[in-house]
């Protein structure tokens, strides 16, 4: 339906200094522990973590610091050894200040007694959750959601495909390719290891033709296992968007508002899977993962990061940044946050810390010549044009209609915008107001079902009495 | 046939009663805001002139010239539109609730909608028979409703740009059709 | 509405039709005439007459009958009567006037749809005593001339390059044909609108200051 | 050393097409039909091209320092504007038309709807319209080029169609050497323009694809082959398609729209030559196109990606 190109819309974004080819040939080294650890509460999707640890506790490495604050929820570990030094806080990424356990290295990396999975082709379903919740797994690609309530399907639904999204899209970011080159063998096994536990017949790894060393390294490693396939996808962003790789992979289409369970589908990253079987063969929980430094900074590269090591320690361990640098970016160009406070820590997240120079800052806002190259570009075929327009009226209504809650904020249109309008960030404020609006309009319904219920209570008691 | 042809072509886009004869600009302005609200108007505009053309047809046919009394020509064709709207009204109460719903706010409107009334008075001024003046009553609704719809559509659109204040409303709305009616002029001399 | 709230004698309500609430300008009424018949001055002027006329005495008419006719007939009323003083007004004319007439043309007629009329009847006529009335049918009158005036004034000018049939242009002028079709006409009183608006924001704005 | 790091949303790489790029495109792809018009036409078409860009230039830019708006006239669409605007005018044309053309394009069909991409219908084109309407004599005089043989002078190419096809050499067409508007001879020239614009992916090549494609269609069952090419060869149609009706703020921005738009344009185009009154009718063609481009937007939504059926 849509030719070669694999899915509708996407872009080529251009890279500058530092950029994936700069880094694609620089081995994962593993970064210096840093002298203390901030790891926030609240780096993934859901409830945020509760502390078990206090202040002035010894911690071992591994161990559990937080645990799950609800079902959607990880709990959180110790990424070093040493003593808690304070519940004090983090600033996110996203500017958002939030609960963070610090903790001052000792530098000895005593790890707490790992229990290895005894029996790990066996696992039931159930078992295999447990495993990879306890482990503190979760999206590792940026999104951050509980992979554990991922492989967790609603009654009914059943895991057909297992989707491991290999494509890194995003432009600048070259860890996953890294850890595909270097880890093929630990990541296939892992995908193994799930397909045995949940039954899966079929795995499919996405990889855009870029990367054609990681593409070999992981068809070596996954030959000898059946109902695994390597796929090479061609070079588009967004093609590492979960519906967009649904699509490209299986030509199965999400449906709005639904999940990839909806088609069948489970798509996880390269490096969570990774991270899943780390946690089956050896025990070990999520503490540390594979982080790119790149744009403008001197000695760009890939390292095995410790959670919650600040930014200012990776920048350091890389030579500091050029001069030229203006901007940091916490994940991708496209869709990371920049942020502006060094001690941002590292999160299980940080996919990358990209530094960009002055030619990302924003430029000024022209009017839209209605070019349509934003429809082109929408991987969801939304109307960019169109809804942007609404939503500066706040004609939230019409943009709705059209779709904006389907928007994926991958910016694609925004990047393509000859009049450099700000698109992506107008359908942000756009969904907040209208799931802002949505959640009052279900607060005013419940309310008035409770008032009602509560007259008509009233005028029973009232009539019983009379009665 | 080809006089059919003639009135379909000549109706809705060379002699289009708004776009080049200025008649039913105060609907064609009023009514234009919404999409919507224009489609429900053409609909209901595009009955009530095709049957009062049908109508006023008869009457003149059988009663004005056969008693002398063209001269009531006015006064006989908007007593005639005007009752018409009125059973319109009720019938549409009784026989469809939805489309009355849809349509029954236009109607009012429709009495003082004076492209009903000159549909009316040219379809006797250029000697049509009762099927051709019937016709030419429907095109020349279907004329209006695509203006409207022209209008609505592009009023919607400029509702979302950044058209300055002293444009909004019926300034910018005047101007928008005069631009339309160059459109239009195109059509000159094609039948 | 302005004449519920306060009790403005003959000459208010005179001025009010004139210029407050200018029919053209402010209430939107009576486009298709408006721009119909303004490619020339002397259209103008004499549309706007025959109009005033109509106005004048089907206010005075309606305003007389407001309490004998029923409200339910009262449109199929109002249409009887506006229509026989513009059959009125249409026969004089042919009587007198064959050639403004034949340039009117359906114009005259279609008085009897000017929603000016209907809309000063229903809303004015139908509730103030007849002498008010006919101080409303002459002041809507009159600015709905002087504005219909005003536009063929500047179409005519343009379009033929004389006021009143008086060349007014230099010899050289190229007479702007557009300007007597339709885009002119729609063209020309958006123009004018957009300037009104522009004087009356600058005279709000000026109001403020004193304020 | 904190250092003052600028905080912004995402993405934080942007594609280097910028509007003003854009238009500046528009221009160098408009170029060799300038040239070639004063190359046939002389001085008198250097002059009308110069007063054109001039005004249209200068009236954005009174305007919008009078208003108090931003200035924008650094986008390069008034200079855009003034080129087509000169291109559709006759080079026998005093001085004033593209003057009175220039102001009514920029002022009246831009400026007041809002300015760049606000407007609807094709300033240039609906200038062009205007002034055919007002001053139908001195905007159809169509003076024979600098080249060209007596025999024919005056009349255009469309006009001797009409009459016979043989008339007219398909070679004068393509070069230009035939009688019209200033930027419409040189099929060549114009054809060049509206390939680069292509391929440096302006332009959506559906649009004059349609248009032309429908134009010859309807010339090919009137009149045969022959007549169908030189139709599609003759008068403004090559202008038009590649570069009016491609116009960004006027015509749909879906595919399937564009789509519509060109076909829409060629079947009016069509109708207007052949059997209304004005011997052009691409222009007026595009004019009720625009006037139609926000239904045409309207019915030619997409479906979102989701909202589509389950696929097997």
């Amino acid at each position: 339906m849509f030719g070669k190109q694999m899915f509708p819309g996407g872009v080529h974004p251009h890279e500058g200094v530092g950029g994936k080819a700069a880094n694609q040939g620089n081995a994962i080294r593993e970064m210096p522990a840093p002298r203390r650890v901030i790891i926030p509460l609240s780096m993934h999707i859901g409830a945020p973590a509760r502390p078990v640890v206090q202040k002035g506790d010894h911690v071992l490495m591994g161990q559990v610091i937080a645990e799950a604050g609800g079902f959607v929820s990880a709990p959180i570990h110790a990424s070093v050894s040493g003593t808690v030094l304070e519940i004090g806080e983090a600033q996110m990424p996203n500017g958002a200040i939030v609960r963070a356990i610090l903790i001052d290295n000792d530098f000895r990396d005593e790890w707490v007694e790992l229990h290895p999975c005894g029996h790990p082709e066996t696992l039931t379903p159930a078992e295999a959750q447990q495993v990879i919740r306890e482990a503190g797994i979760v999206g590792m690609g940026g999104a951050a959601f509980p992979t554990a309530v991922k492989l967790t399907p609603a009654p009914g639904k059943v895991i057909e495909k297992l989707i491991l999204n290999g494509a890194e899209c995003e432009p600048y970011l070259t860890a996953d390719h890294r850890l595909m080159l270097e880890k093929a063998v630990e990541i296939v096994d892992g995908l193994r290891l799930v397909m045995l536990a949940f039954g899966v017949k079929d795995a499919i790894i996405g990889i855009e033709d870029n990367k054609p060393d990681a593409i070999a390294a992981m068809r070596a490693a996954a030959k000898p296992v059946d109902g695994i396939r390597v796929q090479a996808l061609p070079v588009r962003y967004p093609q590492g968007g979960e519906k967009q790789l649904i699509y490209a992979l299986t030509r199965r289409v999400v449906p709005n508002g639904g999940l990839p369970l909806d088609v069948g589908c489970v798509v996880c990253n390269v490096g969570t899977m990774y991270a899943i079987d780390q946690a089956i063969r050896e025990g070990r929980p999520l503490v540390q993962r594979v982080t790119t430094i790149g744009g403008l900074v001197q000695n760009p590269g890939n390292y095995l990061v410790r959670i919650g090591t600040p930014v200012r320690h990776l920048l350091d361990a890389c030579g500091g940044l050029r001069a030229e640098a203006k901007m940091l970016v916490s994940g991708g160009p496209m869709m990371g946050q920049a942020f502006n406070n060094l001690e941002t820590p590292v999160t299980k997240g940080t996919s990358g810390i990209i530094a960009l120079g002055a030619d990302s800052l924003d430029p000024d806002e022209g009017p839209c010549i209605r070019c349509g190259r934003c429809m082109r570009a929408c991987p969801m075929k939304l109307l960019p044009v169109h809804m942007d327009h609404f939503i500066r009226e706040f004609n939230y209504n019409e943009a709705e209609r059209l779709g904006v809650m389907n928007c994926i904020e991958c910016g694609a249109c925004t990047y393509v915008c000859p009049a450099k309008r700000l698109l992506t960030q107008s359908f942000r404020m756009g969904k907040k107001v209208i799931t802002a609006r949505r959640k009052a309009a279900a607060e005013l319904a419940k309310k008035e079902k409770e008032e009602a219920e509560r007259e008509r209570a009233a005028r029973e008691a009232a009539e019983k009495k009379e009665g | 046939m080809s006089t059919f042809l003639a009135i379909l072509v000549g109706q809705i886009l060379v002699n289009n009663y708004v776009m080049c004869q200025f008649f039913g600009i105060c609907p064609f302005l009023g009514v234009s805001k919404k999409f919507d609200t224009a489609l429900g108007m053409g609909l209901a505009v595009t009955f009530v002139i095709t049957v009062a053309s049908f109508i006023t047809w008869l009457v003149q046919s059988f009663v004005l010239t056969p008693f002398h009394l063209e001269y009531l020509q006015t006064i006989a064709f908007i007593l005639v539109i005007a009752v018409l709207v009125q059973l319109v009204e009720m019938a549409l109460k009784k026989l469809s609730y939805s489309l009355y719903q849809a349509l029954g706010v236009y109607l009012p409107l429709i009495t003082t909608n004076c492209v009903v009334l000159a549909v009316a008075i040219n379809n006797i001024t250029d000697g049509y028979n009762l099927l051709e003046s019937t016709f030419s009553g429907f095109c020349s609704a279907l004329g209006f409703t695509l203006a409207l719809l022209l209008l609505a559509g592009i009023r919607e659109r400029m509702e979302v740009s950044n058209m300055p204040k002293w444009m909004q409303g019926f300034p910018g709305a005047l101007i928008m059709a005069g631009l339309m009616a160059v459109a239009f002029m195109g059509f000159g001399g094609l039948i | 509405m302005a004449e519920a709230r306060r009790n403005p004698g003959f000459g208010g309500v005179f001025m009010n039709g004139l210029i407050t609430e200018n029919p053209t300008f402010t209430l939107m009424l009576g486009m298709c005439p408006t721009l119909g018949v303004t490619t020339a001055a002397m259209n103008g002027v004499s549309m706007g007459l025959a109009t005033t006329f109509v106005l004048v005495f089907s206010n005075l008419f309606i305003s007389l009958l407001r309490n004998i006719i029923p409200d339910k007939v009262r449109i199929p009323a109002y249409i009887v009567i506006i229509a026989s003083f513009v059959t009125m007004i249409d026969l004089i004319m042919q009587a007198f006037l064959p050639d403004l007439r034949a340039v009117l043309g359906t114009y005259i007629q279609l008085i009897v749809v000017n929603c000016i009329i209907f809309a000063r009847a229903e809303s004015f006529a139908a509730k103030n005593p007849p002498l008010l009335s006919l101080a409303d049918g002459l002041g809507m009158g009159l600015g709905f001339t002087v504005s219909i005036t005003l536009l063929s004034c500047i179409r005519e000018l343009f379009g033929s390059g004389s006021i009143f049939g008086f060349s007014v242009m230099p010899e050289a002028y190229q007479p702007m044909a557009i300007m007597n079709m339709v885009p002119g006409g729609f063209i020309t009183l958006g123009l004018m609108m957009v300037l009104v608006n522009f004087i009356k924001k600058a005279l709000s704005a000026r109001k403020e200051a004193r304020a | 050393m904190q250092a003052k790091w600028t905080i912004a949303p995402a993405p934080h790489v942007r594609d280097n097409v910028t509007s003003r790029r854009i238009m500046i495109d528009v221009c160098l792809a408009l170029a060799p039909a300038g040239i070639m018009s004063i190359v046939y036409f002389g001085a008198a078409a250097a002059g009308l091209i110069a007063i054109s860009v001039l005004t249209c230039v200068l009236t954005e830019y009174l305007y919008q320092r009078l208003t108090g708006a931003k200035v924008t006239v650094g986008d390069w669409s008034a200079v855009v504007t003034g080129l087509l605007l000169a291109y559709n005018i006759p080079a026998s044309a005093p001085w004033w038309i593209p003057v009175v053309g220039g102001v009514f394009a920029i002022l009246i069909v831009k400026q007041l709807f809002g300015g760049i991409g606000s407007n609807f219908m094709n300033p240039a084109l609906t200038a062009r319209a205007v002034l055919f309407i007002s001053w139908g004599s001195i905007m159809g005089a169509y003076p024979a080029t600098q080249l060209m043989a007596d025999t024919v002078s005056g009349a255009t190419p469309l006009a001797l169609l009409a009459e016979d096809a043989s008339q007219v050499n398909l070679v004068d067409l393509l070069i230009g050497n035939c009688g019209g508007v200033l930027g419409e001879t040189c099929k060549i020239a114009l054809i060049l323009g509206g390939v680069y614009l292509i391929v440096r992916g302006i332009i959506d090549w559906r649009v004059p694809a349609c248009f032309i494609g429908m134009v010859f269609v309807c010339y090919l069952f009137m009149g045969g082959f022959d007549l169908a090419l030189k139709e599609i060869l003759a008068g403004g149609l090559m202008l038009g398609a590649f570069f009016m009706a491609t116009d960004y703020a006027t015509t749909p921005t879906s595919v399937l729209g564009r789509c519509i738009m060109g076909a829409g344009c060629g079947l009016l185009c069509f109708v207007i030559r052949a059997f209304a009154n004005y011997p052009e009718g691409c222009s007026f063609a595009i004019l009720f196109m625009n006037v139609a481009t926000p239904l045409i937007d309207r019915f030619t939504m997409t479906k979102h990606f989701g909202e589509v059926k389950k696929h097997g």
